[in-house]
């Protein structure tokens, strides 16, 4: 109990000084701590998914994006400061969009985790053994709400097609951070890339019996790119190629595609014929959510991986 | 790719195995197998051959030492925070490198936060010069006995003292 | 013995709380961003001890998620936050009135 | 035994605590950033070290070891390369702030 | 087949003109000759089409078109007498103005947009001729005030505007009353159809209060288009539009369905003996009264002959709620019979004024002087005109003026008398200076701004104008006639008094 | 076949979106059409099948409420989704004809178009409150994708400030979702109407929803960011957020407090609810009448207009219902052909400064003349859909005896009557020098007609109103009139 309160208070607290932090540089950092903090009450309240979203997307890749949107701001501003305005609302713009994209998937996973014993839990409940699953966040999110994950993946591709379309093609040279010239970093990325590519397959593959998931999965593949793009060996493309966009979209046309199919061979739309196609259709969301994220983060249209 | 990197490119592949395995155990290795082998790939694309390996059979002795050397930096950070005098003496030092760029010089940078009263600064861009941070007497020695230990470790001294 | 692992949790949140104040304070950017590898490092701890507590596996992989993400925060930080670009080397936080 | 053992790992609990508070203590009390760094890497890293070992004698199982161990080898890793790049930050920050001392800061 | 011809007949007699608007706006300004063989065509079509209607309604046929826009929402397009009476007028007076406007614009701008918008614009007021109930009224009645609209700025000048707008606020400003009114009427016994004698007489007393309310509403609506006092302001001020508009806003449309929407309330929806009974006729009568005599002495002080015209009409107009309102079979008559007969005068009027303004630039009173040696033809229409007005035998005026005064006695209202008689010494007051300066007085040696008209343009215009002088003559000399407006008007006024 | 329907109307745009993007060169035209074309068809088909049936639901992936998601289609939805369909069509073909392709391209119009329309068919269909917000989620952010295409540092600006309050919005909509379902357990609109209680938790989730939507909505006084964005929008997207995406909100609120809480008998709420709605009505109108520029009016006029939807509340019954609801329908066939018209105004005379238009309506009469023609359904003038929804407001709120709504409708009218003949005035003047425009080409041709074929629909909309109405009468939730 006494946690509970510490905990709540904490929030409160940590949500208070990120918006009125007195300095930018002091807010965002309060808004990555407030991050955990929430990571720390959901864990507490037994719900590991929400932790390890909030920890993912809340506080890591937001993090990360909060600060390079932060850094081009403070660049733009010394490098033109007559009439920083349009660029200035580019950036707001891009951070806006994304946030909401996050707050709708943040608020998924959230109504998805709503249980007690309300009426929709208990009916889930006795419904989700003829899945074959075993994680009932994953079962309201691919199979018995579908349609809502459906739709927040389109959600992800729109927010990104908006910020794509406010920064235009001339921000293919939007600036980068230069990557710090130490000895650490490339070994530090050899070890942490491999690693953390096993890390989210594995939260993939374990969505379907115990906490994880495409959402999680894809926040930690956005990070790996997120390092790989800070230390210069992924750089930014001037424009997408048929990769690029096919990865873009393969989520959401992945999930639509299997609605559709199972449409046509007769049963309910939307309906999931099996644990394969959970696991397509997660695997097809983490891939166009990170790239969604890391390209967000590049700031370019594309990506092109150069040998240091 | 030569056979060094080959060799290396499987030791990451068990490893990865061997994580899978701690995360999910044996339920599905197949799928661990294809995660494994997607993060070896990884690692080809991303490293930088070396012409040094680490010596396995030597990493337990570098353990011990590290273990010892960061619980004894521990202790005495703790000490010095405890202290009602506070007792530190912040000093600046530059160190000479004599490792080898890549793992070796890395592990130097990292492991030299943890030693007793030292704490890596900067390292200049051709890698020679280490800036150490001190806050306690010695710190000379200290960083010459890691370097030491590390070049054992790769097989580049045939004893770990300085 | 029933008290000790929430008890080790709460003292751990004081303490990170506490670190709070680090960030608050500054007073340069540097302190704070030590002070997210604080708070970084102690909720790994509070992760690990919720998981023995409750008897959840996952909070486990919640912190190794945590631990993972941790390193690529402090680098994009540390590429960010004082990255030497033209004009505004100085701490942004000396704007601040 | 399992007494032994529990209070053993409740002992080890107790440590990584202890390490911990030193960490925020010097975070708080050192006077220069550098300083609290030294303080907030070494102490966080045995406190780290401690309550690992402690929660795997307590969970008693192999693979939740191994995974501990795993964090913490991760945990190690992220805190001295940040560390070091804090470091780095700082220093080199403080000395453009003393070449600029005469410019105000703009 | 009559069947078919009865249903649709109506629709086509309205939309025949919108259809030719419609054509006029595709065929565009640099079409002329398309474009006036379009607007001859339908407006010849339109005479035809009205003809067979006629016909047809003499027969005792009655044409009608119905389409529900909603259970008990009904468009709904009759031909009855009444109907007949002022679609004859428009569809008439569409041609000869047509005439006259195409000759009038030869050189001005705009063309497609005055000629598209005047076609749409008959299409609104004989929508209105042919509403067959309220709302058909009402929506033939708003579409009137939007395509005058464009009419009126038609110059595009500072005082077009100034015009345009006064005219938007005065009637769009009634169409709110109107609205009211009718809605609230709807509500009261659902949607129906005018039939003489009124269909609101079995209301309870307890509805008397909402009839007050609803018929000052609704007379409001009206009285606005009518020019009624105190709502007329906006006439005078729409004088600045070209004078075909001019002639056919104050001869027919837009004048005319406000003072065709007041018999119509009068008589097909209360029917005079309810709004005896709800003691609403004096007052109207007065506020009639006292528009014409205000209207004529209100022109007596303009210097601008276009202006002094509208006082005219405001002052006449009235006479057509005058004789509603007096009541009694032989007013009704007069005041309906003065819906043509007005009409016809006032057409003329205008059309000579415009053609002292286009021909010789001629727009002032005392600009008058000697125009008849120039303009012989066209003095002598707007001096049979102006006779016509002050209420001289044997021009169409004479006729109504006979038909009120007579009504007001039949009635007991005695000094009615009074206030046609002061109108007319006014009208003579106003109108005979005109005549003597046009004939009398010596021309000026340079008229303000004479232009080379061509032979076609003066053959437009005169013959136009010697058109609507003819008729209105004829009406008045030939009033006996079984085909006359009087006749008509006497059809239908058995109706409402059996 | 009705699920295969349904499944068109939302994911056929959805997956027509993802290939927009990945296919190459002509290819994508295809994928435009084919995402669009279907539509109407698909919609025909349900429209016969709801005609017959009177209700449409059908479970998504086979799970019944409360565990999934159940799409309902009933009178109400398929009159909007028909506004959304031939706005998507006709707004598209004109942005089709508007734009340069590499504007329509990659990641610009087309993908956002296409995601957006299927997102609204998904909202108009959904009858779960948490679907709902997902919905109206991808719709503001595909709007504000769309209001930057063209990347003008005003609409970057006002998008910014429109995505923030909208974020705001959903934050107080999803609490109060949040509340309904701890208090119902289920997420499901219908379902959840039978055990929500009028209690403080239920009255406290009711206003936090509607507090939300109405931001979304700009319902006077959230409706800050409206102008700006509508205003400051290109020309097809500002159609699209003034006919559809700023109504979808206040459809929203209409099925909150008329179907979920529609046996409360709140008489306050709803009051003031229409009060809010009379000062949208009378303030937007004063807007529009001092603005400067022709979207901008038009953009205030929206303001305006959307205040008429919120006197259903007060007026409450079925008249009241199919009016406002036909107000909808018209004023979003009116209101995108006026910003179509006002786009091609700007496009092709470089201002839509209201002092450099005089005379436009010689150069561009045909955009003039759809002003003219949609403005006459804004006004509520005969023959238009405005005119019907107007009519049948003021009989129902004159059955009442509810002056106060009557005075605000027909106030409403006079001033909108005001500010459209002020820009028409203007546009009629006498230019002071009338230059000659370039010789227009087959696009712009085409971007005037579609303008003019929707004011001509809106016009349209006032003969046939029958079907219409009696459709909605179907959906109407609360029985005969109070």
């Amino acid at each position: 109990m006494v946690i509970d309160v510490f905990l709540a208070l904490g929030l409160v607290v940590l949500a208070w000084q990120a918006l009125i932090g007195g300095s930018l540089f002091r807010g965002i950092v309060m808004f990555i701590v407030f991050g955990m903090v929430l990571t720390l009450a959901w864990a507490w309240l037994g719900s590991p998914d929400l932790a390890m979203a909030e920890a993912a997307i809340g506080a890591g890749v937001t993090g990360a994006l909060i600060m390079i949107a932060y850094w081009r701001l403070r660049r733009i501003n010394a490098v033109e400061p007559r009439d920083p305005s349009p660029a200035r609302s580019r950036l707001a713009l891009v951070i806006a969009v994304l946030a909401t994209g996050l707050v709708g998937a943040i608020g998924l996973a959230a109504v998805s985790a709503l249980t007690g014993d309300a009426t929709a839990a208990r009916v889930m409940n006795e419904t989700l053994p003829d899945t074959g699953l075993g994680n009932p966040i994953t079962g309201v999110l691919i199979v018995f709400r579908n349609l809502d994950t459906l739709l927040e993946v389109a959600v992800v591709l729109a927010a990104y097609i908006a910020a794509r379309a406010a920064l235009g093609r001339e921000s293919a040279d939007l600036p980068l951070p230069p990557a710090p010239d130490t000895p650490l970093l490339t070994p530090l990325v050899v070890t942490l890339a491999p690693l953390t590519m096993v890390v989210a397959i594995y939260l993939l593959k374990a969505g379907s019996q115990y906490p994880g998931g495409a959402f999680q999965a894809s926040a930690l593949l956005a990070a790996l790119g997120v390092l790989l793009v800070l230390t210069g060996r992924v750089g930014p493309a001037a424009a997408a190629n048929w990769l690029t966009r096919a990865g873009l979209v393969i989520g959401t046309l992945v999930f639509c595609l299997v609605g559709l199919g199972m449409l046509v061979i007769g049963a309910p739309l939307l309906a999931i014929p099996g644990i394969w196609a959970v696991y397509l259709i997660e695997a097809a969301m983490m891939i166009s959510i990170g790239l969604t994220l890391v390209l967000l983060f590049a700031g370019a249209p594309g990506l092109s991986g150069k040998r240091s | 790719m030569n056979r060094l990197s080959l060799l290396r490119a499987g030791i990451v592949l068990v490893l990865l195995v061997l994580v899978w395995l701690i995360l999910d155990g044996l339920d599905s290795l197949l799928t661990g197998l294809v995660a494994a082998v997607i993060g070896a790939s990884l690692f080809v694309l991303l490293h930088v051959p070396r012409p040094y390996h680490l010596r396995i059979w030597r990493l337990p002795r570098f353990v011990l030492f590290f273990l010892v050397e960061s619980v004894r930096g521990a202790v005495d950070v703790a000490w010095r925070a405890f202290h009602p005098a506070l007792p530190i003496v912040p000093a600046m030092i530059d160190h000479g490198v004599e490792l080898p760029a890549g793992q070796p010089r890395m592990l130097l940078v990292s492991v030299i936060s943890l030693l007793p009263g030292t704490l890596s600064a900067d390292l200049d861009s051709d890698g020679k010069m280490l800036k150490v941070h001190a806050i306690s007497e010695d710190p000379d020695i200290a960083v010459r006995t890691l370097q030491a230990q590390i070049a054992y470790l790769y097989g580049l001294i045939g004893t770990p003292r300085p | 013995m029933n008290w000790l692992l929430p008890g080790l949790i709460l003292f751990l949140l004081v303490n990170l709380l506490a670190g709070l104040w680090r960030v608050w304070r500054g007073p340069s950017s540097a302190d704070r961003m030590m002070s997210a590898l604080l708070f970084g490092s102690t909720s790994v701890a509070v992760l690990i001890l919720m998981a023995e507590w409750q008897g959840i596996r996952a909070l486990r992989h919640v912190a190794l998620l945590v631990v993972m993400l941790a390193a690529i925060i402090a680098i994009t930080y540390v590429g960010i936050s004082g990255a030497r670009d033209k004009g505004s080397e100085t701490n942004p936080d000396r704007k601040a009135p | 035994m399992s007494l032994l053992l529990d209070a053993f790992a409740a002992l080890l609990l107790l440590i990584g605590a202890f390490f911990y508070l030193a960490g925020t203590v010097g975070l708080i009390r050192f006077p220069d950033a550098l300083s609290r760094l030294h303080a907030l890497t070494k102490a966080d890293n045995i406190g780290l070290l401690s309550i690992c070992a402690g929660s795997a004698l307590m969970a008693g199982e192999l693979r939740v070891a191994l995974l501990l161990l795993l964090i913490w080898l991760m945990a190690l890793f992220a805190a001295t390369v940040s560390a070091h790049l804090i470091a780095r930050r700082s220093l080199r920050d403080a000395e453009d702030s003393g070449a600029d001392a005469g410019k105000s800061p703009s | 087949m009559t069947e078919w011809l009865l249903f649709w007949l109506p629709l086509a007699v309205v939309l025949v003109s919108a259809l030719a608007g419609l054509g006029i706006f595709i065929a565009g300004e640099h079409r002329p000759i398309l474009r006036v063989s379009l607007n001859l065509a339908a407006a010849l079509a339109k005479v035809v089409l009205v003809g067979i209607m006629g016909l047809l309604v003499m027969a005792g046929q009655v044409p009608e078109f119905n389409f529900a826009l909603l259970p008990g929402l009904d468009f709904k397009l009759r031909a009855d007498s009444l109907s007949m009476l002022f679609a004859v007028l428009s569809a008439v007076l569409w041609l000869v103005t047509t005439i006259y406007a195409v000759a009038y614009l030869e050189r001005a701008r705009d063309r497609a947009r005055f000629f598209g918008f005047f076609s749409l614009c008959v299409t609104a007021t004989m929508g209105i001729a042919m509403a067959g109930n309220l709302l058909t009224f009402f929506i033939f009645y708003e579409l009137l005030t939007l395509t005058t609209w464009p009419l009126v700025v038609h110059n595009g000048n500072r005082e077009s505007f100034a015009g345009a707008r006064s005219y938007l606020v005065h009637t769009l400003g009634a169409s709110v009353f109107l609205l009211v009114g009718i809605i609230w009427l709807y509500q009261l016994t659902g949607g129906q159809d005018f039939i003489a004698g009124g269909y609101l007489g079995e209301l309870g007393l307890d509805q008397y209060h909402s009839l007050r309310i609803v018929f000052w509403l609704l007379v409001i609506g009206f009285g606005v288009k009518a020019a009624l006092f105190p709502l007329h302001a906006w006439l005078p001020r729409a004088m600045v539009a070209p004078a075909p508009v001019s002639a056919l806003l104050h001869a027919v449309a837009v004048v005319k369905a406000g003072a065709f929407g007041l018999v119509r309330l009068v008589e097909d929806i209360y029917g005079f003996e309810l709004v005896q009974t709800l003691g609403l006729d004096l007052p109207l009568l007065l506020l009639a009264s006292f528009t014409i005599v205000y209207g004529s002495v209100l022109a007596l002080f303009q210097t601008d002959i276009k202006k002094r015209l509208a006082y005219s009409t405001v002052s006449q107009v009235s006479y057509i709620t005058l004789g509603v309102a007096i009541g009694g079979p032989i007013a009704a008559i007069g005041g309906m019979v003065h819906l043509v007969h007005q009409g016809l005068m006032k057409i003329t009027l205008f059309f000579c004024a415009g053609i002292f303004a286009n021909l010789l630039g001629v727009k002032k009173i005392d600009q008058l002087d000697g125009i008849g040696r120039r303009l012989p033809w066209t003095s002598l229409c707007f001096t049979i005109g102006a006779l016509g007005m002050i209420g001289l035998p044997p021009v169409a005026g004479f006729v109504s003026k006979w038909y009120l005064g007579a009504g007001a006695v039949a009635v007991g209202r005695e000094w009615v008398i009074l206030v046609l008689l002061a109108s007319t010494l006014l009208n003579a007051a106003y109108f005979l200076p005109l005549i003597k300066r046009i004939w009398l007085n010596e021309p000026a040696r340079a008229w303000p701004a004479e232009i080379d008209a061509s032979r076609l343009e003066v053959f437009g215009l005169v013959g136009a104008t010697l058109a609507t002088t003819g008729v209105a003559v004829g009406v008045g000399l030939f009033a006996g006639h079984p085909l006359s407006p009087l006749s008509w008007v006497t059809g239908i006024v058995t109706d409402y008094f059996p | 076949m009705v699920a295969e329907a349904l499944a068109c109307l939302v994911l056929v745009p959805v997956v027509a979106a993802c290939l927009a993007l990945v296919l190459p060169g002509r290819w994508r035209w295809l994928a435009v059409a084919a995402g669009l074309l279907p539509l109407p068809l698909a919609m025909a088909w349900l429209t016969g099948e709801l005609g017959r049936e009177g209700l449409i639901t059908v479970a998504v992936a086979g799970f019944e409420a409360p565990l999934g998601i159940v799409w309902r289609l009933d009178g109400l939805s398929a009159v909007l989704v028909w506004l959304n369909i031939i706005i998507a069509l006709l707004v598209g073909l004109h942005a089709a004809a508007h734009y340069p392709a590499d504007k329509l391209n990659g990641f610009r119009f087309w993908p956002l178009w296409l995601l957006l329309s299927g997102a609204m068919n998904a909202l108009l269909l959904s009858a779960d409150l948490f679907n709902l917000f997902v919905t109206l989620e991808l719709v503001t952010l595909a709007a504000i994708g769309l209001l930057v295409v063209d990347r003008k540092p005003q609409a970057m600006r006002a998008a910014v400030r429109y995505l923030l309050l909208a974020l705001l919005g959903s934050l107080f909509y999803l609490l109060g979702v949040a509340l309904v379902y701890g208090q119902t357990g289920t997420l499901d609109l219908y379902q959840a109407a039978g055990v929500l209680q009028p209690d403080l938790l239920g009255h406290t989730a009711l206003v936090l929803m509607t507090v939300g939507l109405l931001v979304k909505a700009a319902i006077f006084p959230l409706h800050g960011w409206l102008p700006a964005a509508h205003g400051n929008a290109p020309g097809p997207v500002s159609a699209v957020l003034s006919a559809m995406v700023v109504k979808v909100a206040v459809y929203l609120v209409w099925r909150l407090w008329l179907w979920l809480a529609g046996d409360w008998a709140i008489p306050a709420g709803l009051t003031m609810l229409g009060l809010l709605g009379a000062l949208a009505i009378v303030y937007g109108s004063l807007q529009a009448l001092v603005q400067q520029r022709v979207k901008m009016i038009v953009a205030y006029s929206t303001v305006a207009q959307l205040g008429y939807l919120m006197l259903l509340f007060p007026l409450l019954g079925l008249v009241a219902f199919q009016a406002t609801s036909y107000h909808l329908l018209s004023h979003g066939l009116a209101k995108a052909a006026m910003f179509l018209a006002a786009a091609n105004l700007l496009t092709r005379l470089g201002t839509d400064q209201l002092g450099d238009l005089r005379g436009a309506d010689r150069r561009m009469p045909l955009d003039v003349f759809t002003l003219a023609l949609a403005g006459v359904s804004i006004l509520g003038l005969p023959p238009s859909g405005g005119f019907i929804a107007k009519w049948l407001m003021l009989q129902t709120a004159l059955a009442q005896g509810g002056w106060l709504w009557v005075g605000v409708i027909l106030v409403g009218g006079l001033l909108a009557a005001a500010y459209l003949f002020r820009v028409l005035a203007v546009l009629c003047a006498r230019p002071v020098a009338c230059p000659e425009l370039p010789v227009s080409g087959k696009a712009d041709q085409l971007t005037s007609l579609v303008a003019l074929g929707l004011a001509l629909a809106a016009l349209a909309a006032g003969f046939v109103p029958a079907p219409v109405l009696k459709l909605l009468a179907t959906a109407w939730p609360l029985g005969g009139a109070p």
